[in-house]
């Protein structure tokens, strides 16, 4: 059976439908058993050490107001690319997609998507969680947050770099 | 001539998103190139002192010994954040 | 900072919209920092020992037209929801939703649906992945397949039983 | 008064969905039931041979050795094939 294989990779300011990319993802395969999806939402809590934990009362942190993203174009879309080509040599997969937001966003905002389509699930779900992983510790995105404390570069996490790493 | 980017955290403390110059003869490595332009000042030496400091060369993450003509792009940036 | 954990488990014949389903998991909670959803779609080749390789010429396999799905009505809402609740036992969920369609479908169409929010993105992929694992091989759904070769009843696959193992 | 459902397959095979009936007293068990019901003829045998059949309680799949008490919601039905 001839399976078209499909990668888009976007770059952009605008927010972005799940539903469209969902759609894009499912199109004209019957082959396609499984799609899975990531969506990364901007939280209105930082992350320098601190949890989601329910055990946090309001004050233990610091509230973001507003979060904004760089990045340097042509990198950012050569390591994606990269980094996807990497897991369709590991796995079996249709589609995948990538959507990363730049600029300024807002607490609940959609900053990232990626998308995945195979004919089995375990693909799918390995391959759509290590093209997140890479994506975090490898593409040159930053974030820089704004809170009620003022603005503040943020630092890499070492639990990122831990998640990817379990992929060597 | 080589063609150097400073992102995120950098490009705030040094003031500084993009330069060009001609490559110092004994200046031939990512490393040697740092040392270059840490000699310009306190400023410099401390940016590019930055824990986890990254550089590029034409778009692909390299070690500190990697050899340079002097034609390429130069990126160097803190660690990534995205996601 | 409290967080309302909501589970929400349907079992119908009726198609389902990715999109409802992840604007509920998105709504009124700005505690989520991730989200991810798998999609389970008809294929048009049956799976008793064939793969989606690209290698296979299309006369190898026999194409599936239509697939009947019955339930264990009670059983299968209680099976997943004890899913959930071992899910939510291990990682730190937000909202969790589930839909599994009963009765005939044609290639392409959705089966199955399964989306996790959580602060985390390794929560997120962790209890997505767990919770399609187990209802695989935990909740009492049975497939028949009517193909160009006449009806048949789907076999068990031993690798579902496998990818549930390797969370024990 | 046992109530016993038949799914999938087996539900095919026996041309039954469900049955109720007054549990003898010599069946106390999972084990003794299923063989109660291949004792009814070929058919009944073959289909409750099926590899991996799976009986339930109350809707939560036990053992073989189960006791039965003959109040029970007790369904066979072949390993589960959904998602």
């Amino acid at each position: 059976m001839s399976v078209s294989k499909q990668t888009h990779i976007h770059v952009q300011t605008e927010d972005f439908d799940l539903n469209i990319e969902y759609a894009a993802l499912r199109k004209d395969c019957p082959a396609i058993g499984a799609i899975t999806t990531f969506t990364g939402l901007m939280r209105d809590f930082n992350s320098n050490g601190h949890s989601a934990s329910e055990s946090h009362s309001a004050n233990e942190y610091d509230s973001v107001t507003t979060l904004t993203l760089e990045h340097y174009p042509g990198m950012t879309e050569k390591v994606l690319s990269d980094i996807v080509e990497q897991a369709r040599a590991r796995w079996e997969l249709v589609g995948v997609r990538i959507v990363h937001r730049i600029g300024e966003m807002q607490p609940s905002d959609q900053i990232v998507f990626v998308g995945v389509s195979s004919a089995h699930r375990g693909d799918a779900f390995a391959a759509c969680e290590f093209i997140m992983d890479f994506l975090k510790t490898q593409a040159p995105f930053w974030k820089k947050e704004k809170t009620t404390e003022g603005e503040r570069w943020v630092d890499a996490k070492t639990s990122d770099d831990d998640s990817a790493d379990r992929w060597l | 001539m080589l063609n150097i980017l400073y992102f995120a955290r950098l490009r705030e403390d040094l003031n500084t998103d993009q330069e060009q110059f001609d490559l110092p003869e004994d200046v031939t490595t990512t490393d040697q190139l740092r040392d270059l332009l840490m000699n310009r000042g306190e400023r410099w030496q401390n940016a590019l002192s930055t824990e986890g400091l990254l550089v590029a060369i034409n778009q692909d993450v390299c070690d500190w010994n990697t050899p340079l003509t002097g034609n390429e792009e130069v990126a160097f940036f803190p660690p990534v954040t995205g996601g």
